[in-house]
């Protein structure tokens, strides 16, 4: 069973309201569910709309053939008629003209009229409840979460008239049920969020930038439960240096931005390598460069967070592909910050921050936190040294006031052990080498391969890395279905790039990068670390996600018709 | 008086002799000093320039940022450890130029910490061009017939701004200067401190002697509570500079607007992953 | 009157039915029309936001830029073609927040350009979070409690400035705005107006109700050229709001301190690279 | 003959007069000269040194072998004692204790207490030309350059003392005499921002920034003499989009800075990207991450460049190989961003900034500035278009004003033809293969394949880009008279990169590059682009310069030996 329904009008029409109660409703039914966003960068008007594809079977991704459409108004219908499936309905406020004939009414503004003229919406919820042949339980118990006190009685209503106003239309719509583990329906941005909260965050400073901002927005709902502080900076560089300040006095700290505002950190990110300061920055993609599309989604940072600022330092970069690794990922990227004294970069994109999913239950046993301080007593009378050389050429990392002898001078010139300024050769040449041979140890100890799905005898391998990786899942599970013998390999590390699987399954097959870019410059990093010769790319740059149809389809034509 | 030299570091400096950064720091650690404070528990933040190079010559916890951005780092630490004594410092290039916009928001954020700003009128590292606050007439090997604006006056945008505690000093007046550091000290909230510091090897204008003509303390009289009069006392320039506390105003700082439920430093706080895992019913 | 809508697009807009910068611009569209001055001879300068996507909306030359950015290009547009007019426009946001670094040192240099800040105390292409001229007490995603800062108060920063001309408008006295943008066209140097312009999505407490009632046109006799009482009235906010020009002083703009020899754009020099062959002699 | 001197003191004493002085008369004498300069981040004290080698023949980098070793104060003496030849000399202040056998003492002090105690460097400057066997002619000609009225007299007298306080040394100096063209003794900076200046420059932006500030140094002082504008501005993100809004109104607009500067700077660049306004930015770099190592050298900033701000979008990266190549360089860049409209990197890096060589004149004749602006007779009543759809991408170009009824809206966000702001998929698409078709074109038409040298038949292939070339121009030159099959390919334009002289080459031989980083980021250009394997790098990042002979003896060792 494969569900897909479309919900469309206005900015300002309360969308978001009826995608998020459907999908919290369709969730606790124990559907697998899938929920994307495509808004305009506008508060009102224009166009946009969101999808909720729902499964009995795990869903990694968006569909684009509609089942149920619902249409806040007269656009939505026209736009997005051509992709209704043959048997597919669309559901429409009565006062419109009738534009398909497979249209439903649904005297949705009268009935608002009646009660509360902006609530057309909830009518239109209460309708599809009905059609999908689902009670209003669920619904009624989530809508205090959506409207404060004074409207949630109209709102109330407004779902059981529109309940009553259609009838039950679909009745072989099949629920996950079977052995099921505890389940969450997140969203990516929340996800990322949650990881960083759960490493122990103290601080996170950023500015306000799409479509980032729903994690500060997340972190900030947190911090009267939390002891955690969210300040919003006057500007990017203020965001990261203030979080660089906090983790120098020894707190979690971290910012996040979309390109533009990496764009602007890119020195920062550069000095907490030279200054061995943990930190994490999140970028969550947008089609750049500059301003772009500011709220459509787009896989173009790689190279540019790869290669963040001027000089030559330790870094990582993390492309998490999903919302369960988007949180596990987070988590992550702050025990390696600090383990490694370097910055990491958690490379998102829109697609992930404003998508939803049902994923199972965080394990919060499962997370340790390595914070990777030294312990005051095993400094009696030593001296403390900022940047002591050791084997690994990761120095004991004190911090301001934790030694009562021993003081903490970090630096963004070059350095000796104690912090201060050099100049000599010979010197700067050693502390290079300290700070690459941290790099060394953890491509060693911590570096995550990409994992692989498929058999062990291939012909093609799809590679993809972060969140293109759920369409391409899916494609993978079609092309399979056809007999074809792919793999699928989908990095989560990107930098350093873990390249032992890689070069495994290399050897005997054709490379396909799938991403969503118009260069495809993961297939280019591959070059240039592995000279691998990647032959073919599936690349998709108009800031739309792609679907597993789309790429199952553009494999047939792309690689194997032209292979 | 605590153990002399406290904040002393013996480390040659790699400011020129005679320099008007070599009086300031030793009115700052001498004020360290006597305020009986430890070097463990001071952190000095600082961006890039000769004056940045502080952190290095006193015996301090210090971070050395980046060009323009000494004040952002400190807000951090405000937040991670606000039992530390925070002290910012840096030129006056790197603070009211390429750090502009930081000091601007930080008045309105007024974090409880020191600023002290080395105003030697010039780009000392860089050799010598204009900075913002250089006199028009000012000629350098970028402003061949002086600059394309007019100075920027630190003390008026300041008081202007009604910044908590704003205040001048001359490194000519050693008492003065440690006196004015150890208010701002004990001033609760943002307390910026212009200082003039020449610079021998550029400023040929504004020299020791052209400063030390000019400067004079403000009458014992002067209210610096007193915002329209604060506001005429800063625009004072030329051949008459007043130095002491022209402006001050106690209010909310920062940290106060925090929405933190206890007073322990966050840095101390224990944290165990599984106490967030209650959020996950906002999931479900 | 020249051609009427000379100025005018008919292209949907992105902004929200009721929103500020409706009035806004047409007060600027009229203005500009009755100034007999023709769509090719204006560029406007923007940064990106609500307001900031003026340029797609009026007829003249635009350089939709980056956020925090609209007045540098606006300079670089001075020193190539100072006979076009330059009208720099954007968000309390971009202007005051990501972009203050260049409203501080532009008012230094005191280019020739009027610069329009549609001001909503808030960020409204983001969704609503406080922008640096929020209250305090506003409640946001993000400000869950609040700002962490003090409001940013634009007219009071750049009389304490002493800007070249300062005024505050209201997008609801259309002739007023009109009236503003006009003398600040005619004024020789940098002018600013701070325009109160309510954001119908967001900001729930700056309502045009919010403003309607508060603001008031200075008086006849009001004298903008003195600076300690136009200071004063910089600082009136709450329940009485002035709108006028609260600040004029005309002098030095930047292009006055160019080492230009005449009058023509340079954009219409004409130069051959054999002109410069002649500094070869210092190299040899 | 190849003869090296060092000058070498503490910061303030004047060093840099010395140099310039001797610099500027052993060029007039008729030798081939390489002046370099070896500074620390400080105002006075600490240790400097210049070095200026003589010869003739031509001279492609510095020497660390001294032949005369000037030492204004002791440390100088024993800091460079190791490098001084067996027939080595120091010239050092006569009340110095003698610290080496080879010392010559020049009474320094006691002649400058006499007539001018700041003079003690010209004192040294009228001993060496002695000792050097050259007359005072030049000198006194020149000395009006460096010092005011008030102390010329004073210096001239210090010369001449210097000259009469130490006897003829050497008798066998050669000059380069033979049919020489005529030529100019210039610094790196000088003469990018010479370059920048014949191409029509009217406008440099920029913020002070080591090793960068020359060029605006030398660009304010023709300020009176031509229509150029040369503005300080309050901070980097101010110069480049300051540079920008004078391109927009159609002058040709410059910044320059360091990796440090440039990290501010690229959010901008990627707008001069989608918005399609010509822009040039140096880069002039020097070791990073971060504040660095300010006033040393490194070529660390290749992929940040390459790979500069979010997104994906047209841009060419010059690394211009010496001074000659600075100038043309940049004269180029201009052009190129005005034919394609696109942003152009120019990178040099410290050692080209401040050293100084000798070079043909510069040949004007061969400069032509296109400005490919339309033609205002061909817009009568033609709809104008910032971004019309044209067969190579490049749309016609006006500038506000320019036409009565034409208007030039330029966007950061994606846009349509006319400029204004879109958000659909099917524009997005077209318009990023516009941008791209651009490159496409430059790619083919513009783009400097690298210079070789060599015979046809070599076994090894030294690789540079930028300023490595000269060194190992040096290094060629030694490798081939040991009877070494090797050839030497020179890279300029490294961005987009050119590979057929590489390939071509690669075929047969074993890749060497030389490089100023710790990572061989060339290297890793290569193999992202051209799939080849570079068997070996040698690699220097101590913030100081290679010399021929280094680079030649790592061959040895690191190639030949490890072969
Ligand atoms: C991003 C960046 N831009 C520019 C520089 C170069 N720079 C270093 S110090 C300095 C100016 C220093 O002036 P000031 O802050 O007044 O300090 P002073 O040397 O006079 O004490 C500049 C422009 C830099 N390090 N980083
Ligand atoms: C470098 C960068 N940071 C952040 C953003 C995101 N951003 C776009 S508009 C905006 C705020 C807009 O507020 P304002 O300037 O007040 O304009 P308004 O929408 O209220 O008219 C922000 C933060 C961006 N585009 N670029
Ligand atoms: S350059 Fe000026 S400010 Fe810097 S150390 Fe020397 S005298 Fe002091
Ligand atoms: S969000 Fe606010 S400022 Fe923006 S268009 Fe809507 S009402 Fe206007
Ligand atoms: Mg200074
Ligand atoms: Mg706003």
């Amino acid at each position: 069973m494969d569900f897909n329904l479309l919900v469309g009008g206005q900015a300002g029409q309360g969308l978001k309201t009826v995608n998020s109660i459907l999908g919290k409703v369709l969730f606790r039914e124990g559907f697998n569910i899938f929920s994307s966003s495509d808004f305009m960068s506008r508060i009102r008007g224009g166009h946009n709309f969101m999808q909720l594809r729902i499964s009995d079977q795990k869903l990694y991704g968006p569909d684009n053939e509609i089942d149920l459409l619902i249409a806040l108004d007269k656009k939505t219908a026209k736009i997005h008629k051509e992709q209704l499936k043959e048997d597919g309905i669309v559901l429409i406020d009565g006062k419109s003209e009738i534009i398909d004939s497979r249209a439903i009414l649904v005297p949705a503004s009268v009935i608002a009229n009646d009660i509360n003229p902006k609530g057309i919406n909830t009518v239109f919820v209460g309708a599809t409840l009905k059609m999908m042949g689902l009670d209003l339980e669920n619904a009624e118990e989530i809508l205090p979460d959506f409207f404060v006190d004074e409207i949630l009685e109209d709102n109330i209503k407004l779902l059981r008239r529109g309940y009553k106003a259609v009838e039950k239309i679909y009745d072989n719509l099949k629920k996950n049920v079977t052995g099921k583990e505890p389940e969450i329906f997140i969203d990516g941005n929340s996800a990322l969020g949650y990881g960083a909260l759960s490493g122990g965050l103290s601080f996170y400073s950023a500015y306000p930038m799409s479509p980032s901002t729903g994690i500060m927005n997340f972190l900030a709902q947190q911090q009267k439960d939390y002891d955690l502080v969210v300040e919003q900076a006057e500007d990017e560089l203020a965001a990261v240096n203030m979080a660089m300040g906090g983790s120098y006095t020894g707190i979690r700290s971290m910012s996040g931005t979309s390109g533009g505002g990496l764009a602007l950190m890119n020195e920062a990110i550069g000095m907490a390598g030279i200054s061995e300061i943990p930190l994490v920055v999140a970028d969550v993609q947008r089609p750049g460069p500059a301003t772009g599309l500011p709220t459509r989604t787009e896989q173009g940072d790689l190279l540019f967070a790869v290669n963040t600022a001027q000089g030559e330092f330790p870094l990582m970069v993390i492309a998490p592909r999903d919302h369960k690794d988007l949180f596990y990922s987070s988590f992550r990227a702050l025990n390696i910050a600090d383990e490694y004294q370097i910055p990491v970069i958690l490379l998102s994109d829109q697609f992930n921050a404003d998508s939803s999913k049902n994923i199972p239950e965080f394990d919060f046993e499962s997370l340790e936190i390595k914070r990777n301080l030294i312990k005051k007593a095993d400094y009696g009378k030593k001296e403390y040294k900022r940047y002591e050389f050791t084997d690994d050429g990761i120095s004991p990392r004190a911090y301001p006031g934790q030694l009562e002898d021993g003081l903490v001078l970090i630096d963004s010139d070059e350095h000796d052990e104690k912090g201060h300024i050099v100049e000599d050769g010979e010197m700067r040449k050693r502390m290079v080498d300290k700070r690459a041979c941290k790099l060394e140890k953890l491509i060693e100890k911590d570096l995550n391969e990409p994992e692989y799905f498929g058999e062990e005898d291939i012909e093609y391998l799809l590679i993809t890395w972060g969140s293109s990786y759920g369409p391409a899942r899916e494609a993978f599970q079609l092309l399979q279905a056809d007999g074809i013998k792919v793999g699928l390999l989908s990095f989560n590390d990107v930098w350093p790039l873990p390249k032992n699987k890689l070069k495994n399954l290399a050897e005997r097959v054709e490379l396909v990068t799938v991403e969503m870019n118009s260069t495809a410059q993961f297939k280019s990093l591959i070059a240039s670390e592995t000279l691998l010769d990647v032959e073919h790319d599936i690349l998709k740059y108009s800031g739309r996600p792609f679907t597993g149809k789309e790429i199952y389809n553009r494999f047939l034509d792309e690689v194997i018709d032209n292979g | 008086m605590v153990n002399e030299q406290e904040f002393t570091i013996a480390a040659e400096t790699a400011w020129c002799p005679g320099c008007g950064n070599f009086p300031l720091r030793k009115a700052l650690s001498e004020a360290l000093q006597e305020m009986d404070l430890k070097p463990s528990q001071v952190a000095i933040f600082s961006g890039i320039g000769q004056a940045a190079k502080v952190p290095h010559y006193i015996k301090t916890n210090g971070f050395n940022g980046l060009h323009g951005r000494s004040l952002p780092p400190a807000i951090g630490a405000r937040v991670g450890n606000h039992k530390l004594k925070v002290i910012v410092e840096s030129g006056d290039g790197c603070t009211y130029g390429e750090g502009g916009n930081h000091i601007l928001h930080n008045i309105r954020r007024n974090p409880d910490l020191v600023h002290l700003v080395h105003d030697n009128q010039i780009y000392g590292l860089t050799k010598g061009q204009a900075s913002p606050t250089s006199e028009e007439s000012i000629k350098t090997g970028i402003q061949v017939e002086g600059t394309t604006s007019e100075p920027f006056k630190p003390i008026q945008f300041a008081v202007g701004m009604e910044a908590s505690f704003v205040a001048r000093s001359f490194v000519g007046r050693q008492d003065h200067l440690k006196e004015m550091i150890q208010r701002a000290m004990k001033h609760r909230g943002y307390a910026l401190i212009d200082i003039l510091q020449p610079c021998v090897s550029f400023n040929k204008i504004n020299t020791y002697q052209w400063y030390d003509k000019r400067v004079y303390r403000l009458s014992e009289d002067y209210d610096p509570t007193n915002l329209d009069e604060a506001f005429k006392k800063s625009r004072e320039w030329g051949d008459n500079i007043p130095i002491g506390v022209i402006y001050k105003n106690e209010k909310k700082t920062f940290r106060d607007r925090l929405l933190l439920e206890d007073d322990q430093p966050l840095v101390e706080k224990e944290f165990e992953s599984g106490d967030a895992d209650k959020i996950m019913e906002k999931f479900k």
